[in-house]
């Protein structure tokens, strides 16, 4: 099975606590139907940047939403190879 | 309907953009434009405020965004806006990047047959920017950025 | 508080009148100015419809007023929904006379130091103007002369 | 008694139906608390110009303001000498 790379993008607060706003990561092989929520906790962004909103494995932290190749999508979606996955930290525009 | 979007890395002058966006009505003078019904328009503009929401004096206001999605998710949410009050035409034009007190952040400007739907259609459109589309506002007070969650309040 | 009211007896162009209005802005900086407050502007642009109430094309709208009573009312108007809004300043220009589809007939601008107070405020002082400052139009298709009694439903 | 002189107007379509835009207006000697409503009886306005809006006398026609050196009045305030009263029919502004 050909390895199954997302590319992880992190923005503004979350980028920044995290250290790092884009990275390449290869789907693990033995679970065919990964979630942003899945991925959330093995980059281990839970732990390092979601501070007291932090949310138990399972599920990501209330504030947070995800985007799956630029649109709004569910954090349980699975990830597709070639997908590009944000984690987004709560908007303030207008 | 007609839709414009773009974001400003610079500056921008927001009756200068909403006066080539008029161009676009005299020029477009078939009985059947979009613009030809549009007897009502409203407009919204935002500016960097002077103080921050602490405050204190602001230096200036860092706005990150989301290339390509933002914009997408912008003409989403402005075709949503358009159909659901059958509007004639929307325009938004959003600053990013490091902005100064007074300086424009948004405009929305939006046309419709009667000033109801132009009204409520504007005001819509502003908190679904304000709440849907992928910016996120840093405060710099002297040398200290914080990052903003959430908007003002209404 | 700064509030400025104007009649045209002209075509106006409101986005000329709005540059006019801003520069107000640029040339008083000072903190306590209303200017600097007024984080968040709203406004309106109403023009000659090309159908009349009864679906004809229209081939101009004539505006009578009541010269003196027409400009203390709208100055009232504002000035009542200023304070009920504690608005920072507000800009009311409208046509007089005998206008021609697709010219301008108003223009509200209203600014403050929030979007919420900023749009109501604009809607506000907009239906203010449309049931309580003395405006009278007649429409006027080929020959024919008919006198509004009313307003477009919002 | 000196004779009590008001400037009596009429605006858009009530202008067009009395034929008239403006006039002076003598308040009878005999009536010293004559108000609007009073006027437009007097001056037959309301026969002429109210058309299917008109009211009975003692009363104005429920589309119609007045107003009294241009600001609305109501239409039974008495009349002082020197006032500038105006007939407004309904209003179409903005």
């Amino acid at each position: 099975m050909p390895t199954r790379l997302v590319t992880v993008r992190l923005f503004a607060a979350l980028r920044e606590r995290a250290g790092w706003g884009e990275r390449r990561v290869a789907l693990p092989a033995d679970q065919p139907r990964m979630s942003a929520t899945d991925l959330w906790w093995q980059l281990e962004l839970g732990d390092r940047a979601a501070g007291a909103d932090g949310a138990q494995p399972g599920s990501l932290p209330s504030s947070l939403r995800v985007a799956i190749n630029q649109a709004f999508a569910s954090p349980d979606q699975p990830l597709q190879a070639g997908d590009e996955l944000a984690f987004l930290p709560p908007i303030s525009g207008g | 309907m007609v839709l414009r979007v773009a974001l400003h890395l610079e500056p921008f002058d927001p009756l200068v953009a909403l006066a080539a966006w008029q161009r676009h009505r005299e020029q477009d003078v078939s009985p059947q434009a979009p613009w030809a019904r549009a007897a009502a328009e409203a407009h919204f503009i935002g500016r960097v405020r002077s103080l921050s929401a602490n405050g204190e004096p602001l230096a200036a206001l860092e706005l990150e965004h989301y290339p390509g999605m933002t914009e997408a998710q912008i003409e989403r949410l402005a075709a949503a806006v358009l159909a659901r009050h059958g509007l004639a035409h929307a325009l938004v034009e959003h600053r990013v990047g490091r902005a100064l007190p007074g300086e424009a952040l948004v405009l929305v400007a939006v046309g419709a047959d009667r000033r109801g739907p132009a009204q409520r259609g504007c005001q819509e459109l502003l908190e679904a920017l304000k709440h849907d589309a992928p910016f996120w506002k840093r405060e710099w007070c002297g040398a200290d950025g914080r990052w903003l969650e959430g908007n003002t309040p209404l």
